[in-house]
């Protein structure tokens, strides 16, 4: 890591920024495309300045159509070009289904390895941002549900950075979920530095008492729940899980092995939500180590709500906390 | 030469063209024009729809300052369009309905809906602040397009439930054009001959995107005759011309004559919403140029030199703005902030075990806070 | 019961065509439309004959657009009337995606119970047809993940006919979850059976060693495990979940509190599949009485594959017995 | 009267629809017609066309037997469509694309696909049996109008990369036409004037859906005013016209004229596959008018006519689709199964730890099973 790369405070959205800056001027091959990336930026200026230094067939406005928008990159990228595209909201990709799912998740296989498709979706997603309806769904698990998709979700500046470079290198097509409300985020970002693999979880705070799982907007509310339990008594060990799909249980594994119990966190709401496949299979591999069935913090199973009562949806501290205190530390028998 | 398609006569077929330019009524400038085939609305309904378009307008104001101040989680403003939404509103019957987008909060207001009740989706205290079947409206669309289709439906169902009376409006913009929802959408109208009516406001952006990107069509309206239905292209600042054009295809869904494609040329003069940059896509001189063909004093101007409009009436038609507005400002400082426990109401017909847990678990939560 | 509304014999798809028949001669308000179900009957001649007895403003070919089916069934809603529409494949039901999860499910949510939409959305899902690409898929996760939609899926003519009456009948969205391999398995149905509620799951076979979860098509594995199991000395309890969502967790709580051990079924993906679900909330429920984690036995994590292969993906009762082994029997502690 | 519309030109917007009467260069009965500004193929063109409609038939006739006999899982038999697919085939550079869907085989054997790779999706040993990028030509197609996308593009990349010499053909049905992707794909395609030609096959039905049932347009090809892009209506069973036709728009396309929309009045002589019964929706009296129209016989009696054709052509031509056809019988033959591990080769480009596991447990009940 040198001083020279380290830019000690940038917002995710200037990281975003900046990756897609260095992948467009390291790889000819590389496009930007979607609803307003061009001379607005992006809704959330991720794209800012992206058209005006590398022109307008590199990074430019669709008409208003995602499936258009991913059903043509598909076509693109058999052409040898690797698209980055942006769905503006979470909730405006669904059009974009069937593309996503018939073909984006399935052409290699489909075409037994012929066809490749290195395509980026970028998707801010979740809540938190005071957004009306259809503007702050947490819609992973449609994804993680879909194989032949990559998922991944950075929770830091320096993961939106090191990411999405990966994401756009990586020879599969890559969901890409920015947690919006996270955009704003400042943190030092190293360009240089290329961090685990893309598929790797990473361990953001040690700790003995139990573990808590987040991905994408959690990971901040689940240190900072972290730092509150110390006061509780609790050392909590927080693991970003950064790839949804694949998952990296090693690291998972190891970390909920050592603590005994675990609590899993997302914004999505817990029926069929993500945090589920991560109670399952944390409880296949490590079953007996277990002191407590896995805990899931989640939204709640409703419709996001309307901003002025999304505080009381979202998972926060408080309601991690409470899920850590309810994980049998009596070890009473109780079911 | 196929026996099977249904074979198609040229003099129809062309019928279903637009005319080269947008109709028109009343000019730029305020002067009647000769449009054969339209009517001028009454100068009954002139007078009535010159109300609601100043009414609507210091609506669309008040709004705009409401969010400034904090009082609204997003506003997208419609002024410009003022001739539209107000036109549009105006056209529709007893027992018609609207389907609208977050963008028509004028049309809303006109259509007769409690102010405070359109702002409360962008106020953020709810999803939808009218009720659905007592005012025939369906609720502000946001996911672009996809109102066709309810409207298509809607319309549908009324003719095969033989409701004659009942035709349906659906607006939408540029932009929701390019979705596959409203091709979709115009299809199925066609075919079922649905008694709607499609109305673009061909504001000249979706956000930032012009126009020019979204589409290569010589107009909007060019699109009818592919799905066999009459595409009109109109001067959307002519509220005059908006209100002929789309009561006369209200009518003709009503008596079976099946589905219109309206496109309406006319101008976002605000940004997108109150958080969008128009300097970064658009001319300021553009706007400059539209604010020339500003629907409201064209109609004002129209209405004076017809001598249907007084300084009398002008000033009681402000003060009637003034009064409305200040009665959305008291409105808007209820403070009242939606009950969580509503949070689980209305996801299903009757709450879930699941649901009444998490409802209990948050009713715990707020009384040990309390 | 009486014998007078008993048909020892019906396919399940003569069973749902049955339903279809009975909702609409009793409620005029009842309309059957989607791509095909008119003069040909459904590809699957779910709908034969519907069109000629109730003529073609009741029952009705769509043109072909899916979007559309759901989208107009919304609207046709709110003026009062009750569509079942039918999607021809699951894969197809895609690009209704859209329309499905911003509307349906949150129409009555985004109104305050001021819409409601007594809409069923067929679909014949999942695999073992020999199908081509697309033609198998099962889609059911992203459908569970969804607050607001009930998921229901038959796994018997009996069910197939009861669950669609009471689908039809609800006042909230169905997504009427068809297993097509079953359509031409036969069984009794009697109309007049109202059975349990369409939310509760059932138990097909007592047994007291293991407990096996499955819906759809993969009841009668299920059960065909189950009596294959007798031979190597299992006793195995299979529920039928029935309603996907919500959840019967009173029935399946109580089968695994009872027999201890739990295999979920399904054809989907594991990973993000509905069995995560199952086996996170079985955990939660049931943990101090489960000897080793609830086993899951799915698809594999590709997609859907070509006919040829598809034995080699599917769930078959030696893999469930395979997995009901690997239950610790011996209560080694092996994580 | 909007500053910021493109202006139109009329003149050039109405040369944008369709000519009243589909075009044709040969009718029903085999005679030349005229045809202003549309060239009858020359000669050896006329010839070549011929044989790959007499040997696709084959083809087809073959495929379809062995349907019968069990050997493919499906088969939706594109007899009628001879002209269409062979024409349109034909008429691709050496380096276009093709996109076709799971009803053009014949259009891929004229492709110069190797038969038996053809039928891999439907025999049920893969989803897509030949190489993609070596012949230039994308999977068949299931999800309808899904493949126009992609087209558009591939178009589009190829003119972003500046390869000026590639065009781009997609195939699609009158069915697939309602769905909301070939409307995205259309407008995509003209406001980035990418190098695409849509080629409707409109064989009068989407299974069992009539076309009036489909549409209320007056032809398909009136659509593509409403993007801006010629829309052409010809006779789908002359393969001449096809083939002058598709290779005039994709010489256009090619040279920056942008996308061009066709539409080819055909039809559907067969069930939609062997798993569907016609005789429910449809009358045996117009498949029997159809066959007055036969594709293959219009082109045989118009060589003939021109001398291009004699009985020792055709004796030649009918002994090379005897041996062509017995090829694949015996390429049929072959009861190797796929791999079981392939299962698992090309999810990702690197197998997942979780796709390992799976493949390591299915080899080891095989193992067990063996
Ligand atoms: C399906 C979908 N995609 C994207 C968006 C985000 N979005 C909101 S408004 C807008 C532009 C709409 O333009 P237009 O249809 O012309 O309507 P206008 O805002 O000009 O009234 C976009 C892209 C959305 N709401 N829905
Ligand atoms: C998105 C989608 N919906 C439904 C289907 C099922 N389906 C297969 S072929 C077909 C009819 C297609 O008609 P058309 O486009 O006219 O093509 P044709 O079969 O006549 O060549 C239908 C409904 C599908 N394959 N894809
Ligand atoms: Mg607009
Ligand atoms: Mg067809």
């Amino acid at each position: 890591m040198t001083t020279a790369t380290r830019t000690p405070s940038m917002t995710m959205a200037q990281a975003l920024n900046t990756a897609l800056r260095d992948a467009l001027a390291d790889d000819p091959s590389v496009l930007v495309f979607g609803e307003d990336v061009g001379p607005l930026g992006g809704v959330f200026r991720v794209t800012d300045g992206l058209q005006e230094q590398f022109g307008d067939t590199r990074v430019f406005d669709t008409p208003l159509a995602e499936s258009a928008i991913v059903g043509t990159a598909i076509g693109m990228a058999m052409y040898g070009l690797r698209p980055v595209v942006e769905m503006q909201f979470d909730a405006f990709a669904y059009p974009a289904f069937e593309q996503v799912v018939s073909h984006l998740a399935k052409l290699r296989n489909r075409t037994r390895g012929g066809v490749s498709l290195p395509i980026v979706v970028r998707i801010p997603y979740g809540g938190g941002i005071g957004g009306v309806e259809h503007h702050s769904d947490s819609s992973e698990a449609y994804y993680t549900a879909t194989p032949g998709l990559t998922v991944v979700s950075p929770g830091t500046p320096q993961d939106a950075y090191t990411l999405l470079r990966q994401a756009i290198a990586c020879p599969d097509p890559v969901i890409f979920l920015e947690p919006k409300r996270r955009y704003w985020g400042k943190g030092a970002v190293d360009v240089a530095d290329t961090g685990p693999g893309m598929d790797r979880a990473v361990i953001r705070r040690e700790g003995a008492s139990a573990t808590i799982l987040a991905y994408g907007p959690m990971v901040a509310t689940a240190l900072e729940a972290a730092e509150l339990g110390v006061a509780e008594g609790y050392d909590l060990e927080v693991v970003d899980l950064r790839s949804l799909s694949p998952f990296d249980d090693e690291t998972v594994s190891a970390s909920v092995r050592k603590t005994g119990r675990a609590v899993v966190v997302h914004e999505a709401a817990s029926f069929g939500g993500y945090g589920a496949e991560v109670a399952a299979r944390v409880t296949e591999r490590c079953f007996h180590h277990l002191e407590a069935p896995v805990a899931r913090v989640t939204g709640l199973d409703v419709p996001y709500p309307p901003p002025k009562l999304e505080e009381h949806f979202l998972p926060n501290p408080e309601r991690i906390l409470d899920a850590v205190a309810n994980l049998q530390w009596e070890r009473e028998d109780r079911a | 030469m196929n026996p099977d398609r249904k074979t198609y006569d040229e003099k129809t077929a062309e019928a279903l063209l637009p005319t080269a330019e947008p109709l028109q009524l009343v000019d730029a400038r305020g002067a009647r024009v000769d449009c054969p085939g339209h009517e001028l609305p009454s100068d009954e309904q002139l007078v009535a729809l010159h109300r609601a378009m100043v009414l609507g307008r210091r609506f669309d104001t008040q709004a705009s300052a409401l969010t400034k101040q904090g009082s609204l989680a997003v506003y997208p403003s419609s002024r410009g369009q003022d001739a539209c939404q107000v036109g549009a509103a105006l056209a529709l019957g007893p027992k018609d309905w609207l389907f609208p987008t977050y963008r028509d909060s004028m049309a809303l207001v006109a259509h007769g809906i409690d102010p405070a009740e359109v702002l409360v989706l962008l106020r953020g205290d709810g999803h939808c602040g009218y009720d659905v079947h007592a005012t025939h409206t369906g609720p502000q669309c946001t996911p672009l397009a996809t109102n066709t289709l309810h409207a298509v439906g809607l319309a549908h169902a009324a003719r095969l439930t033989g409701d004659d009376d009942v035709a349906v409006l659906v607006l939408l913009g540029d932009g929701a054009t390019s979705e596959g929802d409203t091709h979709e959408a115009l299809n199925v109208a066609a075919v079922y001959r649905a008694p709607v009516v499609f109305l673009v406001q061909n504001n000249g952006y979706a956000i930032s995107v012009p126009f020019s990107q979204q589409s290569a069509a010589p107009t909007l309206a060019h699109k009818g005759i592919g799905y066999g239905m009459p595409g009109v292209l109109i001067d959307g600042n002519d509220v005059a011309v908006v209100h002929s054009v789309v009561t006369a295809a209200l009518d003709r869904a009503r008596a079976g004559g099946g589905p219109t494609l309206i496109e309406a040329v006319t101008y976002r003069l605000e940004a997108h919403t109150n958080a969008d940059d128009a300097t970064r896509y658009r001319q300021k001189s553009e706007v400059a140029d539209w604010l020339t063909r500003d629907p409201v004093e064209r109609s004002r101007v129209h209405l004076r030199a017809a001598g249907l409009l007084d300084d009398a009436a002008e000033t009681a038609l402000q003060a009637e703005g003034e009064k409305q507005a200040a009665a959305l400002r008291t409105a808007m400082q209820d403070e009242a902030e939606p009950d969580p426990a509503s949070l689980f109401a209305h996801v299903y017909d009757k709450p879930t075990a699941l649901l009444d847990e998490q409802a209990a678990r948050l009713a715990d939560e707020l009384a040990e806070q309390a």
